[in-house]
Parts: structure tokens; C-alpha cells; sequence
């Protein structure tokens, strides 16, 4: 997915991060994903997986994806984005398989010369993900398990 | 020509609970549409009827409703989809 | 600024960060600031700085503040931001002093338990604190130097 | 009473420039308004005249109009504030 951005001011091919992984997304830089030196902001949403749903204690979570289809659907939407917001570079990554209580399970970030591109394509992105992004989270309990759905 | 179709059928989260796997191919008549590829799953697997309502289809990696007279072709790759918690 | 929670799932208290610092921002982690067991969502903004200004290439920048008063205005700022929508942790840190290009200047953090709160909240506060808080931006180009002026 | 109080002035970035200093302390009548202030500041330092429209004030760490008729107290701490540009 590369194409040229016609802001003169940031001429570079721009490779968007569209990624699937077991490990954890702790370690990720967001600058380093999508920082330049000619964007101003970066806008970023991780969520986290919780503790507890309903008043029960939750002890695991574990991803499972339709992964060649998560990879179109992905960059479907950030094909929209990009037809929606003026922005510099795009990552949208989804952790798979289990993820231990607290650890970020996705990570979107937006870079872009003025804020509120970045800002609202962040907030887009994540909500239209949730949306349709074919992606399944089990929640296991000390008293057993249950295939969560997205209430938006 | 009365050619028999082969599709691949896959199954994710509940949906592979219920099936108890995760894949397998089916073989469908020359003029079947996505619709019926559904309902002879659903007969295969008669548990799949409570989640009935909340599944859709994606033929090869396009969300596709249950009720599609989409004709389906040889090698397709056809999933059902439960409902989404990614995020 | 400690307070106390009224989500039940939540119930420590909660220490918010406000920070001015002459350390880079980059090795600052944003779960580690804000995150949070039981929040499931943690949005920010960084804004970094820019190697251009209508087209002309910029050297280096300075930032300069009214300290005690960036912390009495931030501080107002988190709490106008808790009367508007429920968060669990909020970081806002600035840096001061020289910064190089491509280097963050400002970091704010919001964690909460439904996604929309987080986003809106860092929203609305990088915009407040740029409308607000009293600090000062000096561009050094190669003939000259400028102190800036936010836009909005 | 006939009191003199003292306030204590902060310049910042172009102010800061401007009148050479980041802060002195200066001597107000009893009555003194922070307005007052702000008059005496710009008969001092002539070359402040071409800020004059974008500058406020804070007194004590809050936002303050130049033209408020808020009375000054012995040992206030005013700042001149020029366009900001934090972020």
C-alpha cells in the first residue's frame, strides 16, 4: 500500500503498517511507526484488554482472525481514511492468539500535519475496525469461556 | 454442463465451536448460489440454527448477507462469520 | 490531584500526570503512564515538531513557559476535562527548552473504559492547552528566528 | 493609608525580548488598577506599543485583561503574556 502524498512539504513514498501478530504490542514505538519529520501530530488508540466484564474476574483473552480477509478489510479502511482525512502515515496493528489481562490487544496511530486529521481519523478507524474487521475475542473465566461481540 | 462445484468452507469462533472444525470443502450443484451453500451447512450442522440470525457470510474475503442469489463458483472460498470482537 | 473513582470495577485511586520536562518525550510509555487493568482504552496526542515553516527549513526550536502557571492551567484543564467525560488516568506532559526536529513536544494521554471518552477527552484537551496554557514556541531558521502564535 | 505596594512584573518570550528583562518589581500608588499596571509597563518600554493588541495578563497565575480595573495588592505577580504556542 504505498503511494506519494502530494504535500510538497513531505514528498517520500509512504509505507502504511497493516499487521497481524502473537507478540506483545508493548514494545512498539509510535513515533517510530508513524512519525516524520514533516508531521506535526500523531494521534494513537490502543486498547487493553480487562479485567473483568460484568463483575467476573476475566483470567485470559484469545484473538482469533480471519487473517487474509482482516488484511483486505484493513486496507479497505484505510483506503477510506485516506479518502477522508489528509494524513502522512497509517498503522493499524492487532495482536492474535492469548493476550494476558492489561496488554494491548490493538494499536492504531495516525500521523498528519495538522491534529485534528490525525485525531479524527484515529477515532474513525478504530470505531469502523470494531465494526468490521473479522476478528473474534474469547473471554475465558474461572468458570468458563465466551465469544465476545462488539456492541457498535 | 452439469458440473458439480467444489467450495471451501470455513469456520470461525462459535461457528467452529458448534461445527467442531475449522474448514472442509462441499460440493454444491452448477446453479447454487451463496444461499444455498448456507443451507446446506445449517442442515449439516442442525446447532448452527441458534446463532442463525446473527451470522453472515464472506465469499472469498467479501461480506456477502445469507440470503445472496449470488451464484457461487468452483473454488470459492466461503466462510461464516459470526458476530465481530476485534478490537 | 488524586481522586477517587466512582467506577466500582476501578476503585484505586488515581494519580494523574502533569509534567514539564527538558527530557525527550520519546522513551515515555504511554501504557505505563495511563494504562490501567481495568480500562480497556488509552488515546493520545503527540505533537512534534516540524523541519519546515512555509517552506523555510527550521534549525532547531525552543520552547519557553510561565511554569507555575502551565501547572495551575493544566491542572484546570484535567479537571473540566473529568466533568465532561469519565476517565480513569490523564497524562499531559510538555517538554521545555531546546528541541530538536522531529522530536515530541507535547504528550497527552487519556485512559477510560469505553474507547469514545478517551478519544474525545485528548481531543478536546491538546486543543484547550493549545488555546490556554501559557508556553511559548521560538522557530530558529537559518536567517533568523520567530516566536510563534497558535492559529486557533 | 497612603501605602506604595510592590508588584512583582514577568515578561515572557517576545516581551521578554522587548523590554531586555524577564522581571523587575515595580511600585504601584494605593489604588493602583491592573490596568494601571500595564499603562506604566508600556510608557517604560516604548517598543511594547506594537504588541499592545495581542498581549494579556495574568495576576497571580490567572488570566487578566489589560484593560481590568481588578485593584493590585502588595506582592502580586504579573506576567505579560504575548500570543501563546504551546503544543
Amino acid at each position: 500500500n504505498t503511494r506519494t502524498v502530494s504535500d510538497p512539504d513531505c514528498p517520500d513514498n509512504i509505507h502504511d503498517v497493516v499487521q497481524l501478530t502473537t507478540d506483545p504490542l508493548e514494545k512498539l514505538n509510535l513515533l517510530s511507526l508513524v512519525g516524520d519529520d514533516c508531521a506535526g501530530a500523531v494521534a494513537s488508540f490502543i486498547g487493553t484488554t480487562r479485567d473483568h466484564f460484568h463483575g467476573k474476574k476475566v483470567v485470559r483473552l484469545e484473538y482469533e482472525a480471519y487473517i487474509p480477509m482482516v488484511k483486505t478489510e484493513i486496507r479497505k479502511l484505510i483506503s477510506i481514511l485516506r479518502s477522508k482525512w489528509e494524513v502522512h502515515k497509517v498503522a493499524i496493528i492487532h495482536r492474535l492468539g492469548l493476550c494476558p489481562v492489561g496488554q494491548a490487544s490493538v494499536m492504531i496511530a495516525v500521523s498528519s500535519a495538522h491534529r485534528r486529521n490525525a485525531l479524527e481519523a484515529v477515532h474513525w478507524a478504530i470505531d469502523e475496525l470494531k465494526a468490521r474487521v473479522p476478528i473474534w475475542k474469547r473471554e475465558v473465566y474461572e468458570d468458563g469461556s465466551c465469544w465476545k461481540e462488539n456492541a457498535e | 454442463r452439469d458440473m458439480v462445484k467444489e467450495v471451501k468452507l470455513l469456520y470461525f469462533a462459535s461457528a467452529k465451536e458448534v461445527c467442531g472444525k475449522d474448514s472442509e470443502c462441499m460440493n454444491m450443484d452448477d446453479n447454487a448460489t451463496a444461499k444455498d451453500v448456507f443451507l446446506k451447512v445449517l442442515e449439516n450442522y442442525k446447532d448452527l440454527e441458534q446463532l442463525k440470525d446473527s451470522l453472515v457470510l464472506a465469499v472469498n474475503l467479501e461480506y456477502t448477507s445469507i440470503d445472496s442469489s449470488r451464484p457461487v463458483q468452483d473454488g470459492d472460498e466461503i466462510a461464516i462469520i459470526p458476530p465481530i470482537s476485534g478490537g
